[in-house]
């Protein structure tokens, strides 16, 4: 029973890394209709931003991350400006294409810049410590990236479903043409909206750096297991994602845990059974 | 003359909504029935329900004394039963010669050859310019879809569920959309169907109704409320009162 | 006279062509990609080499030509090695970092007439599929026996083995077991986890629930061993008192920044440290220091590229710059010289490297770093392995 | 253009049809030729082209034509080079044409396979099943290390003669021949097969599959179908890549491998032939050429050029130069 438990938690703990950390393509894939391949390389620089500010310059982490976020966006309106405008409404190969060929300038600059090692985030002490459960320990890290992860599910949700500005948003992607003839700046909704999602890429990969460290090839590492969460989920959806994070990081959790000798195959035999039952994702919507 | 196409009680509900309620409608060769009625009233999920895309709650699709209200919409189609899309469907990237002649080859279960072009059978060829000649668009055939008018396109639309040369054939509003000036040719079309033909046409250009079709079935709130001459049609109070009504409604909603 | 002049002059053009010649080598390893990091070592071994001992052998000029393989790709790995010799006309290959690019090329060498010095791929089996191979590096179960006992004679009687799913996981498990089991221990389970593998969180609880004392595990440096090293701390196990064994690749240099805190008082036996202390090394991290730009990057891939173009200098040197593989190979058999890891013997009938495994712990030095510390030396090592193979 | 041509001549036709693939048979034959003397250095290189060719030109049956959208498609090509190699390493079967043949049944069996999974999704949950087939395949392989070598890789193909007459040499002369005559036939095939009533159904499915369906076409079988026919290319070209460097490893079943080859055929333009020829080329050339000049930082120059393609030529090299034409045409009849 108690063994239960503590994959439980473990898988609790690592499906809400894999929300805060893919969250952010969901919002370009499902709202702006971007196969955003780039995605975790604008992690990465959070990634390194953050890096940077705690550990050469010994700013507090709180800081760093504020950095990371305004840094990445900072770094990614020229990225949106000169390139992603012209890949929105484009087919999905040509989007592809884009943004692979972006990854791969990013990790070739990441790489000259803050050389091919690993970098690290320094947590503050209150979040290295192990914390107790009664039955098992866990880091305060991982406590702290669940937090972040409902904060983050709930501040999106509220942000999408809730303000005016998320009405626009929604109607810019439904119907464009539509949604300009209503005086909505789709230009301005498109521009907000990807920086929103790489200011939650950016995060994601400072909070989820504790898992996946922050080194060049990162961009790429990770790049198929974003992908396979946000589409599972039904891109676009929060609800989606978040159960398609939790359901994913159970199997993963527990096939590793029973058999990690199979685990891959656990993990993607998982992948196409729920595909197979929800062809266009958990919380899909029709096409 | 026997049925060649028979819908009986024909039901279908949405969660608790019932969209079509026991409907029933028959037709034999050489037929020409309009179906009408006004917005909501189920056209689309009647016709959907009789090309098999989606499956009844209760009652039966006969086909050439055929129960195929099981089948899948191929089936049917290669049973005989045919339509046309409200809003053109059509390959943007391919000419008219290759939409006719993948139907034809389709009727025949020729799609499927790998080896050797439609173009190098002349039997295909053929009867494919023959078609497009009759509805008038031959001198298109090799012009990308994309490129040419929408009313042509309308055209080509009806050349490529007769090229299935079908038994009963589903029109889809097949003036929707067309500039006046290409209607004519389009209701010239629909005259010179094959007589053996069973057209089963839903329209809301009333005046295209009365000059093409022997008999009127109005279709309201899921049910057929008149199955006449279209003399009668008009004159009819469940009818006048489904219409009028509706355009009440649609007033205060606007 | 005249005769006389028309002799000199074609001795000076024919001393030319003999003294004066290019001798191209072709180095073949991962220079972009996830594993650039030990691309970068390579080429830092080389220039160190080259900086300390000239660019020249007996007059003839030796021009390296780099090839790319960023990741295991055997078929890249042959068609660029086959480039390299028949457009590039290189006379010797090296590098590669992977077992499997190493093996794709060595069909080539006896009909190329050219020999291969392996710089790190680290299967035993390399050496056994062409006369022409010779090791500059280590084999995992060279470095992966010694630990075995070190983890017994400590008092570690029960012992999980943990390694990532691939040749050198699956080599260094064999290897531990044997000479573990050889020694009286005994291995409670061997698990062996996907190469793609963020969350060892669940593999920690399995540690715990397995009931052993100690754990071996081996997993490719980078994120994966950062992952397993800090999920050990965290899940309370390095508190707990179980023990941690591995080969000296888990806490190779390059990584120890990023490990920090979480690797001190880590045991793994390996070949190389760059802490290890000799004038010879001295001088290599110095020169190799200066070659990678960021000491922190220096690592042991280093060191076995270093050596390995001792031997082919070696080679050049015997062979006078002719192109003769296989006298250049009989030339390094039993070739014995004082590497920046110590005493190191190519070993006349395998062609693999005898050399000393150390046994070393991750300490913190007083400026803050942390290094491995060499806490005990076994003496030539050759190749348990190649047992095995055979 | 062909435009008020009321008259069909079926033989002209034919004749015209013939002429343009006798041209583009020849086209690719004279850089064969060319390529074999002017780079005779590098034929290890043009041939392991040749082979990648294969599976992009697999790839564009599928994404190009029938509109399935996969990073996964290296299952098909691993398959084919697996399925010659093991037949070499473990049953002696050594005979390159044989070889060949076990690929590309091998290759056929695996799109079979995946393209019953793949096509169970459209867009984005289409290209996660794709994704999740092929690390599926890696696993698989990496497991079965008694037969596939494992992460080590499958040496030991010693492939016989050709024919018994050409052995595969050092310089790689007999395995780029072998590869350039196997190019020329599959896509002497494959013009056939895409013109055929059948490619025509495939590119009707792409445009719109409900108006297939309407027109009593079978929209899954096809595709099924062509991803066998597709499988059995990537086979072939996998079956190629494991005679001419005999060895095979875990790359050849990569995802990596799978969204290379899809930049390829992207970077060519989807939907032909030449496209995918000419994407394949011009992408491992330029690999080659920058990843030699810098073998450090050459990621970030192609990363670039995947960028201006998209920007300067979206419709891919040889879709934008073929409509640039075309328009010229236009402009200018």
């Amino acid at each position: 029973m108690q063994t239960v438990f503590s994959i439980g938690v473990d898988a609790f703990a690592y499906g809400m890394v894999l929300f805060v950390i893919s969250i952010g393509l969901s919002v370009t894939m499902g709202l702006m209709r971007v196969v955003n391949l780039a995605h975790g390389a604008f992690a990465m620089i959070g990634g390194y931003i953050a890096s940077y500010a705690a550990r050469d310059l010994g700013l507090a982490y709180a800081v760093a991350v504020m950095l990371a976020i305004a840094g990445t966006i900072l770094i990614a309106i020229p990225v949106e400006r000169l390139l992603y405008r012209r890949i929105y409404g484009q087919s999905e190969l040509t989007q592809v294409l884009m943004t692979i060929g972006i990854t791969f300038c990013i990790i070739g600059i990441a790489n000259y810049v803050f050389g091919p090692t690993l970098k690290t985030i320094p947590a503050p002490d209150a979040l290295r410590q192990p914390i107790s459960l009664g039955f098992r320990t866990v880091s305060a890290h991982r406590l702290f990236v669940i937090a972040c992860g409902t904060a983050v599910a709930l501040g999106l949700w509220y942000f999408i479903e809730r303000t005016a500005f998320g009405v626009k948003m929604r109607a810019a992607v439904d119907n464009a043409a539509m949604a300009a003839a209503l005086g909505v700046r789709t230009e301005v909704v498109y521009a907000v909206s990807f920086a929103v999602a790489v200011g939650l890429a950016a995060f994601g990969g400072v909070v989820g750096a504790e898992l996946l460290p922050i080194e060049p090839y990162y961009a790429l590492r990770y790049m198929v297991t974003f992908l396979v969460v946000v589409s599972v989920g039904g891109a676009g959806s929060i609800p989606g994602a978040l159960a398609a994070c939790l359901l994913l990081g159970a199997i993963d959790t527990t096939g590793r845990y029973l058999m990690p000798e199979f685990g891959e195959f656990f993990f993607y035999l998982a992948v196409i059974a729920i595909v197979w039952l929800f062809p266009r994702g958990l919380a899909g919507r029709a096409e | 003359m026997t049925a060649i196409f028979d819908v009986r009680n024909l039901k279908k509900t949405f969660g608790g909504l019932v969209v079509t309620n026991d409907v029933s409608l028959s037709m034999a060769p050489g037929d020409r029935v309009a179906l009408i009625g006004p917005n909501g009233a189920g056209k689309t999920t009647f016709v959907n329900l009789v090309t098999g895309n989606i499956l009844p709650n209760a009652g039966s699709v006969m086909l050439c004394g055929e129960d195929v209200t099981r089948l899948g919409p191929t089936q049917r189609v290669r049973r005989g039963l045919v339509r046309s899309f409200q809003v053109t469907r059509l390959f943007p990237e391919m000419t008219p010669e290759e939409h006719v002649a993948l139907a034809i080859l389709q009727r025949e279960g020729r799609s499927g050859r790998m080896f050797a072009s439609h173009r190098a059978m002349p039997d295909v060829m053929q009867e494919g310019h023959a078609l497009l000649s009759r509805l008038g668009i031959a001198h298109l055939a090799r012009h990308r879809v994309s490129e040419i008018a929408y009313g042509q396109q309308r055209l080509l639309e009806l050349a490529l569920a007769l090229a299935l040369k079908p038994k009963v054939l589903l029109l889809d509003e097949p003036a929707a959309g067309v500039p006046q000036s290409d209607t004519a040719r389009i209701e010239q079309a629909i005259a010179d169907l094959p007589s053996d033909l069973a057209v089963l046409m839903i329209e809301h250009d009333m005046d295209l109704v009365f000059r093409f079709a022997k008999r009127v079935v109005v279709l309201a709130a899921g049910e057929i409320i008149f199955d006449g001459s279209p003399d009668a049609v008009t004159k009819d109070a469940r009818v006048r009162q489904a219409y009028l009504g509706s355009y009440a409604d649609a007033r205060s909603v606007a | 006279m005249k005769k006389l002049a028309i002799a000199a002059l074609a001795a000076a053009l024919l001393g030319g062509v003999a003294h004066a010649d290019i001798i191209k080598v072709g180095v073949v390893g991962p220079f972009s990609g996830p594993f650039a990091l030990q691309g970068k070592n390579f080429k830092a071994g080389i220039d160190a080499y080259m900086a300390l001992n000239g660019n020249s052998v007996g007059g003839d000029t030796i021009e390296i030509i780099y090839r790319d393989v960023p990741t295991a790709d055997p078929a890249q790995s042959k068609a660029l090695s086959q480039e390299l010799v028949v457009k590039e006309g290189v006379q010797y290959l090296a590098g590669f970092y992977f077992t499997p690019d190493a093996m794709a090329a060595t069909p080539l060498l006896e009909q190329a007439n050219v020999p291969m010095v392996v710089m790190n791929a680290a299967t035993s089996a390399i050496v056994t599929k062409s006369p022409y191979v010779v090791r500059t590096s280590f084999t995992t179960w060279q470095t992966s026996t010694p630990i075995a006992k070190v983890a017994f004679d400590g008092g570690t009687k029960k012992v999980i083995s943990v390694v990532s799913d691939y040749g050198p996981g699956v080599d260094a498990e064999a290897a531990f077991k044997t000479g573990f089991e050889a020694a009286g221990g005994e291995i409670v389970e061997a698990i062996r986890i996907p190469l793609q593998t963020n969350d060892f969180s669940p593999i920690m609880q399995r540690i715990k629930d397995s009931g052993a004392e100690g754990v071996f595990a081996f997993l490719p440096s980078g994120p994966t061993t950062l992952g397993f090293v800090k999920a050990f701390n965290e899940n309370g196990l390095k508190e707990g008192g179980i023990k941690f064994f591995a080969p000296g690749d888990l806490t190779q240099e390059s990584d120890l920044p990023a490990l920090g805190e979480a690797a001190l008082g880590l045991t793994t036996t390996f070949h190389y440290a760059v802490s290890h202390d000799s004038a010879e090394n001295k001088k290599f991290v110095e020169a190799a220091a200066k070659a990678i730009g960021n000491p922190a990057e220096l690592s042991f891939p280093a060191v076995g590229a270093y050596d390995g173009m001792h031997v082919i200098y070696k080679m050049i040197d015997a062979t006078g710059g002719e192109q003769d593989a296989a006298k250049a190979v009989d030339a390094v058999k039993g070739l014995a010289w004082e590497s920046p890891r110590g005493p190191v013997t190519i070993d006349a009938e395998s062609r693999h490297i005898t050399q000393n495994i150390y046994l070393r712990e991750v300490a913190r030095a007083d400026d803050g770093t942390y290094y491995n510390k060499e806490i005990q030396t076994f003496e030539n090592q050759g190749d348990p392995g190649l047992a095995v193979v055979k | 253009m062909l435009s008020g041509s009321d008259t069909l001549s079926v033989t002209g036709d034919r004749r015209a049809r013939l002429t343009r693939d006798a041209i583009g048979v020849l086209v690719i034959l004279a850089l064969g030729i060319a390529g074999y003397f002017l780079f005779p250095n590098n034929l290890a290189l043009l041939t392991r082209i040749t082979a990648i060719a294969l599976l992009v030109l697999s790839l564009d049956l599928v994404t190009g034509y029938c509109g399935v959208a996969t990073l996964g498609h290296a299952a098909l090509f691993g398959a084919g080079a697996y399925g010659a190699a093991i037949a070499a390493a473990h049953f002696g079967i050594a005979d390159p044409i044989a070889m060949l043949a076990v690929g590309i049944i091998a290759g056929s069996i695996a799109g079979l396979v995946s393209g019953v999974v793949v096509l169970r999704a459209h867009g984005l949950p289409q290209l996660v099943l794709s994704i999740a087939i092929i690390h599926l395949a890696h696993e698989a392989a990496n497991k079965a290390s008694g037969w596939t070598g494992g992460s080590d890789g499958l040496a030991g193909i010693m492939p016989d003669a050709v024919f018994g007459l050409w052995q595969f040499d050092l310089w790689g002369r007999t395995a780029y021949v072998f590869g350039i005559v196997l190019l020329i036939v599959v896509f002497v095939l494959l013009r056939q097969i895409v013109r055929s009533p059948f490619g025509m159904l495939c590119r009707g499915i792409r445009q719109d599959p409900v108006r297939i369906r309407a027109m009593g076409g079978s929209v899954h079988g096809t595709l099924v179908r062509m991803y066998i026919i597709s499988g059995a290319v990537a086979g072939a070209g996998g079956a190629l890549n494991a005679i001419s460097t005999q060895v095979v490893g875990l790359d050849s079943l990569s995802f990596t491998l799978s969204a290379e080859a899809m930049v390829m055929l992207v970077l060519g333009g989807t939907g032909s032939l030449y496209g995918a020829l000419i994407g394949t080329l011009a992408f491992l050339w330029f690999e080659d050429v920058v990843s030699a000049a810098n073998p450090f930082h050459w990621l970030t120059i192609v990363g670039a050029l995947l960028i201006a393609v998209v920007l300067f030529a979206p419709k891919g090299l040889y879709g934008s130069l073929a409509s640039y034409f075309e328009h010229r045409g236009r402009k200018n009849p």
